[in-house]
């Protein structure tokens, strides 16, 4: 993502970036949090809207674009990474920003999210994650425990859920973080994170649907279980947690514990962060850790640089500029054995 | 351009035109043995039309029925449109190659047979209970050339000191040798083109040179052949010219499409048979600054072209019928985002996965009718290998002036098919003007579905300021844009986007006919049946039949004379690879009660089979 | 059946029918009002007709336009066939139901409102200017009746304790109530269903008999409403009935198609509007042994369902539009393989995601040629909610017996409306027999391609000894199934699968029409317009007008006598929710000059709108 | 995958197993190795060809359905796990095999093997990896490696490349393992283990395209250079490899390293093999060793068992048949309110 901040630019505030649409989301719902955070934390990119595209798929969470004041385009259902891959690589200028479900991205869509991923554009892909379907008003998602009952589902649905960081990792990730709509500091650090990652971040932000699936992530929210519910990962720092940060995260062997802090074990028994590890293995492993075994970590898993694609794939065409010269028709047109009619 | 002719004391007769095919394994080099000959005869200035024929398997298990490869060529010293009904000379370099072509050979036409794989393996993968070369069952319907190429060519090379099998791959060098002497063809492309292929391994080069030359000295000695042809130059308009295969002609046309109208070339698209050669061809014109883009699927495919087509980019999308059906709910957005954006299908046999190497134009209802709701796009669709050159020029004018996504249909047979191309000049070629809205300063806000005289709306670049706004594929409102679910205003977008296609008639150039303007028949095509029907039409006009014959290059929408010209025939003639798509839209929008002549089989029509089903309405 | 109709000393007018909306916001329980009312109504002998309206989004911010829900019931004395074009009495629960609602209400009409909310927020929200309540305009046009619902709602439910918004919440009982009353309906029903739903929250279940009784108390006291309105039970073919929306009755014809082909259901969806609730209720038959799988697209949706009807099963998809255009590729598949499959089309507003709450019938086209190749499926289409339940047996019907996937056309309009349904006998229902062939024990090649009178393959299972064979979407050799390349036998098996399609005509019932078998003109309809058509079409009829009504449930193939009977008319005339599908096919198939009414509106035809137009073919 | 052996089955040969159908892959192709392992495996599972069930999509790999004397389905494109679906949970008795190709399963088929994997349905899928195009003459796949040339890509690609077993992995596989083509006792081996494992099998085959990419694997089938470039994983034992077995893995932290035996390092520093492992870190660990960097795992990387989804779907109607009846029709009309109209 370009930032060539122009320097007459005016100081935007969070309110340049909306747009003159009514939200239409349901009254409660997560989704205005993480509208509100994006809008807040884009004025630090430096970044004016006009430089700047949304692009979505279908479901409450893809509506999110006619709410911006950017360039916006509400796709079709599962396609926002191959719509955005197109406008990434056609303008390669541009900010670039893909907001879906974990509908979109992970049913309809997974293929395109896996390819987007591996391909690593330098474009940001936030998955709203309600573990349902709202549009369509209550079916399970991929994300959505076993034995949930939905409309689809009366019986309780029968599907292992998907890990979308998982997947992320799966598919050669080079950012791999996770949020929650309504930890707005957190979320939008995660976002600002995500933003200047350079490569395709990949952000899963926990959000609540308030009518089809209240409180699926209550233990994550709630005053009094959030802090052992949650491993907020730092860099560089012990993995601790817990409301008197008395726990922690040791690895025996190649697998994760949790353990007390004090009775023998100190912080350095810990298993520390590190987003840049050349293998991904920590991120996965991170990944993996699931209410209510083990507390849920949040924040950046993974941030390396890796080749662009489409930095490489314009570096081809310049180079081959550059080497044969600006194509010229009539040596197009003339190539191969030609001959002369008189 | 200078000619290797030997004199010869052979007998030499004139012909108008002439057709060959070369046929063998897979494996025998016979499409490169027929691109020669078409260069070759297009460079003496004939004017030539090719047919390639691939097995559907890579490369089936040699001396197989399922690999034979074949490759028929037409020459002549007149305008020609196909590449012949029938063959006048057959080379056949193995048993199973013999078995699948010969009846395609003109009774007492020349068969040209490479004995040495005649052996027993290779008649029984055949299936020939006994050798057809013995049986006496070719020599009377045939005048048969037995040589053992393979002998000879050893021979030929041995010198080189190479290994067997890279001796026998200069096969196909010593067959053209001697196609060469039949029609009296120079050596020299042949030579240059070894030169530049390999000359890398002199000793390749040199195998391949001495076989080319002991092939036309084997024609030149052998007196098993008496007599040599001469097909002289046809009288083309004068220029520049080269042998183009459709494929490659589209490939040229979205790259002259793109500088013409200042547009860079953004190709998604995803491998299918048989478009995948646009894409190989759009990879390597790199510094034509085309991005090509091998998506993760056709639905990828097409909604990276559409983002791209949204950023300001020549979004295009290429495929086949399958690849295409995927596309349906896609173009659905191209629709209701009204953006340029050319999709591409070069249709095969179907349904399903069908026949992939084979051709057929079943795809034309697809085109118009498979995307859910009233989802209007224009179609075009190219009627000979050079026109796919010209038919995407035109479709990209259509597409920017109109902001629509537009069809474009070729089929396999254009696609693999060749012709001479008279290179036009690039100044001679219409400029593409595009307009983008400029940068809005006034803080008033953007209208981006306002509408322009022909009901386009503003193409604004992401990257602009002033212009940001959103677009989608739910309903919205006129003008504005937003979305928008009131009954009166899904009227009238729905009625605007339908006017908006049909409005292009407007603008488009009339239907023109070969032949009287009224009479008995006209003969009304589309596609890759051009060439096939207007032989046909032409042949039965010189013999004073009154008939008729009209192409369509633009089916949606039809050009506006054309109802009137319907009337004016007592009958009308629909022939399509198919089974009357055409005839469907023409009896349903004209009311006319057009006749079919439909044919399925994966191969194009023959000018004979068309002859003799139009005389069945000409007195 | 007994009633709580209290005696009352008002005037009491018998009607024919009577039309009532209920509007008001999302959270307002409108939908729950509307089937209240008409199960009441269909419970006292009416014959009913309803049509539900939701909003496009969830939950629309509170009093907002575009939050408004509304329901509308059409209740008769007659047979009736339309939820009504214009609404004789309306309740308005707020300013933005008003708004949106108004223009429903014939002049003269009786309109209810929540007083309460027509406070400044409201009026703001709703964007009215000035209190239409106070400002006259609504009171010179209508019967105006200004209730403070709100109030007495929470007045009658106050001993019982609630919070303030859980006694708002019964606010839609008391509208009942205040409906039951002016249209003497029993409250029994509605009493019965509150004890089922809210059985374990006695307070709730008070509080909304309470608010019922309040309606129906305030109704009878005040003076404001001087007339009750008698409408008498229709004479209905006698029988047991039950109300039932379209979408209920597909699930509930799939799981009787199952049962009396004695094949399990497998239900293969990816959920989207409208279709989604076909899945909600296969879901819950589980003791019918319905396989429902949620799959992860659309296309992973059809194709296992192919693979379950591959495997023996019943197997069914279901979509809308866009999803429909994504199975395009794989519907061709299931034509290849010649295995029973139904494809089931909730049709929605298009193009792309369009209008998706709202309805249509523009993918008919879609239906016939969305597909790559020549690949034709029959075509059928349900015309009433009640029908979708026989359309879908006649679907599996055909399927089994002709081994091909088939096409079912339903639409948003019939999907959600409802209407009662005389519950057929199970005994009455026709068996639907399907052959498979048994174990093969003597070694000799099965021939899965061999066909029957009918031109059907045999539907052999995996798991069957000797039966073992290949199917796939590569052209396959007739009787064999092996691949096959040849060019006759394309032909061959293209004309096969077209003749196999089109021959189901034999078997259809010959298509008939209401009103005279030759005349002025002839309306040819298809699907969802049905109701709309034949209320129109009778009541010119009974106008003495020369008009006839056809409607088509057999798409492709049409019905063998259909050309002839299109002759018998001076005109023809096509209404439809598109831009012309069916007339293009007409025309095209006929060359029958028919004309076309379209609306493209995501709205039904109304009955006024078809008369004028119908009339202006007569005299 | 149910193994109700037939008691008077006669035993079955690989030919068996074989159709009439001439095979039509080039002379020299790998898929013939493969296709003769799998003849020659499946007699031993006792299982007659007649409960057996091949489903392909397109590429030159999935003509395999074709030369089996099973039932068969050659699909469309990258849906064959889809279909595959249907038959399944259509007739749980049925043994089904899913023969894919890279470009199949991988490109357009992504999504599909991620939600077949993740529902862990008890089949088997084979992925034969020749990492390109080969059916359509030769383009690159989501697994040739960055910057191959090919028709597609006459510069070079510029897509980072996908593990297909990394992809696995993050679907929440239950079982994952790799062979080569030539390896033929292996190969067959680990087909066996394949089909024996309940739940989801997915195996991927490095398998040669001598045609568009000959010697892709050849570090890996070469006398000289395989035993260095192959660790061959088995359950319990140590990871040693090498020519003379004097190389081994070690655990770094949570980063692999190659080690020298001997030189004060013995066996018991070695990460030792466990396919059962409760997380699948491991696994996924393994799935990132690439050549030259490291040996190349074969075997099975995991292989653990988790509920079945078509066994919890038949579960459910069982349930209700149960505590219901057997549904009946007149029941089901009758339902809600209902009035007689006389
Ligand atoms: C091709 C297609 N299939 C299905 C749908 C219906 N549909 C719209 S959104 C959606 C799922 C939404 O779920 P999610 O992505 O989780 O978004 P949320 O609404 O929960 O934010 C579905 C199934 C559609 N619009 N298009
Ligand atoms: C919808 C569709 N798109 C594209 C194709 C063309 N196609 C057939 S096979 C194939 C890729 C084959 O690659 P892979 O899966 O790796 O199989 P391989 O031939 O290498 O065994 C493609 C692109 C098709 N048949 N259908
Ligand atoms: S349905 Fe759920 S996700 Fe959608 S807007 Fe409402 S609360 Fe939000
Ligand atoms: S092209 Fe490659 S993969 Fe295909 S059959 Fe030939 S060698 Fe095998
Ligand atoms: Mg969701
Ligand atoms: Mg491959």
């Amino acid at each position: 993502m370009s930032t060539d901040a122009l320097p007459a630019l005016p100081v935007l505030k969070a309110t340049d970036f909306a747009s003159d649409q009514d939200v239409r989301w349901c009254p409660g719902c997560g989704d205005y949090s993480i509208l509100a955070q994006m809008k807040k934390m884009l004025p630090s990119l430096g970044i004016p809207p006009h430089k700047i595209v949304f692009v979505s798929g279908i479901g409450c969470s893809s509506r999110f674009p006619y709410y911006m004041s950017t360039y916006g385009v509400h796709s079709i259902h599962g396609r926002a990474p191959a719509v955005a891959t197109g406008v990434k690589v056609a303008n390669p200028e541009l900010s670039v920003w893909v907001i879906t479900g974990d509908g979109d991205a992970l049913s309809i869509g997974g293929n395109h999210l896996l390819h987007a991923i591996r391909r690593n554009l330098d474009m940001n892909i936030v998955l709203f994650n309600n573990q349902i379907y709202g549009l369509t008003k209550g079916q399970y998602s991929p994300t959505s425990p076993l034995g949930k009952v939905t409309k689809s589902t009366p019986f309780g649905s029968v599907d292992n859920p998907l890990s979308p960081l998982s997947v992320a990792i799966g598919a050669e990730a080079t950012f791999v973080a996770r949020s929650i709509d309504v930890h707005i500091k957190h979320l939008g650090d995660v976002l600002h994170r995500a933003a200047e990652h350079r490569g395709t971040s990949f952000v899963e932000v926990y959000q609540n649907c308030n009518i089809f699936n209240d409180k699926a992530f209550e233990y994550l929210t709630d005053r009094d279980t959030k802090a052992d519910a949650t491993l907020e990962v730092e860099h560089g720092k012990p993995m601790i947690f817990g409301k008197n940060r008395d726990k922690g995260i040791r690895l025996n062997g190649i697998t994760p514990e949790v353990v007390e802090l004090g009775k023998g074990i100190s912080e350095d028994d810990l298993l520390f962060h590190d987003e840049q590890l050349e293998e991904p293995t920590l991120a996965y492993l991170l990944s993996r850790m699931r209410h209510p075994e083990f507390p849920v970590p949040i924040g950046v898993l993974r941030s390396v640089e890796r080749p662009i694609f489409e930095e490489r794939l314009h570096a081809q065409i310049a180079d081959a500029v550059k080497k044969r010269g600006e194509g010229d028709l009539n040596e197009l047109f003339q190539a191969g054995e030609t001959w002369v009619v008189k | 351009m200078s000619t290797t002719t030997l004199e010869t004391p052979k007998k030499t007769v004139h012909l108008e035109s002439a057709t060959v095919r070369f046929c063998g394994d897979s494996g025998d080099g016979m499409q490169l043995a027929g691109t020669q000959l078409t260069t070759t005869s297009a460079i003496v200035g004939n004017d030539v039309a090719t047919f390639p024929d691939f097995p559907a398997e890579i490369r089936a298990p040699r001396g197989t029925l399922a690999g034979v490869s074949g490759f028929q060529i037409h020459f002549a010293a007149k305008e020609i449109f196909t590449p012949g009904d029938e063959v006048d000379a057959l080379v056949a370099m193995n048993p199973a190659a013999l078995k699948t072509n010969i009846d395609a050979l003109i009774p007492g036409g020349l068969l040209i047979v490479n004995t040495e794989a005649f052996d027993k393996k290779g008649l029984e993968q055949a299936h020939f209970a006994s050798n057809p070369l013995e049986d006496g069952s070719l020599d009377q319907k045939y005048k048969v050339i037995k040589v053992d190429m393979t002998k000879i060519t050893r021979e030929a090379v041995a010198a080189l000191g190479l290994s067997q099998k890279e001796a026998d791959r200069c096969r196909n060098f010593f067959a053209m040798g001697l196609v060469f002497w039949l029609y009296d063809r120079p050596l020299d492309p042949t030579l240059r083109y070894i030169e530049d292929k390999f000359g890398k391994r002199p000793d390749i080069a040199e195998a391949n040179r001495k076989a080319l030359n002991a092939g036309y000295n084997y024609g030149e000695t052998t007196e098993a052949m008496a007599v040599k042809y001469i097909v002289d130059s046809a009288h083309l308009p004068p220029g520049t010219y080269r042998s183009i295969v459709g494929n490659t002609a589209t490939a040229l046309g979205l790259v002259a499409a793109s500088k013409l109208s200042g547009h860079d070339v953004f190709y998604g698209t995803y491998p299918i048979t048989p478009a995948s050669d646009i894409l190989h061809e759009l990879a390597r014109f790199k510094n034509y600054r085309v991005m090509t883009f091998q998506a993760e699927d056709e639905i990828a495919a097409i909604t990276s072209s559409i983002g791209a087509s949204f950023a300001g980019k020549m979004g295009v999308t290429g495929s086949s019928g399958p690849g295409i059906a995927l596309k349906g709910e896609a173009m659905g957005l191209a629709v209701m985002l009204e953006l340029p954006l050319l999709v591409i299908n070069v249709q095969r046999g179907g349904p399903s996965t069908g026949l992939p190497t084979k051709t057929e134009q079943a795809d034309l209802l697809q085109a118009m009718c498979g995307r859910n709701g009233e989802c209007p796009m224009p179609v075009v669709a190219a009627q000979s290998p050079v026109d796919c050159f010209y038919i995407v020029l035109e479709a990209w004018k259509i597409a920017t002036r109109y902001m629509t996504p537009v069809i474009i249909l070729t089929d396999g047979y254009l696609a693999n098919g060749s012709e001479p191309w008279k290179i036009p000049d690039v100044s001679e070629l219409e400029t593409i003007e595009v307009k983008h809205p400029g940068p809005s300063v006034n803080g008033e806000p953007f209208m981006p579905y306002a509408r322009d005289e022909r009901l386009a709306r503003p193409w604004a670049l992401p990257g602009t300021p002033g212009l940001t706004h959103r677009v989608g594929g739910l309903e919205k409102q006129n003008i504005t844009g937003n979305v928008n679910y009131e009954a009166q205003n899904h009227q009238q977008m729905v009625d605007l986007r339908a006017k908006k296609v049909a409005d292009i008639a407007k603008e488009l150039p009339p239907q023109t006919v070969e032949g009287p303007d009224r009479g008995q028949l006209l003969v009304l095509s589309w596609g890759g049946t051009y060439g096939a029907c207007r032989t046909a039409a032409r042949n039965l006009i010189a013999q004073g039949k009154s008939v008729a014959h009209a192409h369509l290059r633009y089916l949606n929408p039809m050009p506006a004379n054309l109802g009137d010209l319907l009337t004016r025939y007592d009958h009308v003639l629909i022939p399509e690879l198919n089974k009357g798509q055409l005839r469907l839209l023409i009896r349903g929008t004209y009311l006319v009660d057009a006749k079919g002549f439909n044919k399925v089989q994966g191969k194009p029509f023959t000018v004979s089979e068309l002859m003799t089903e139009f005389n069945k309405y000409l007195n």
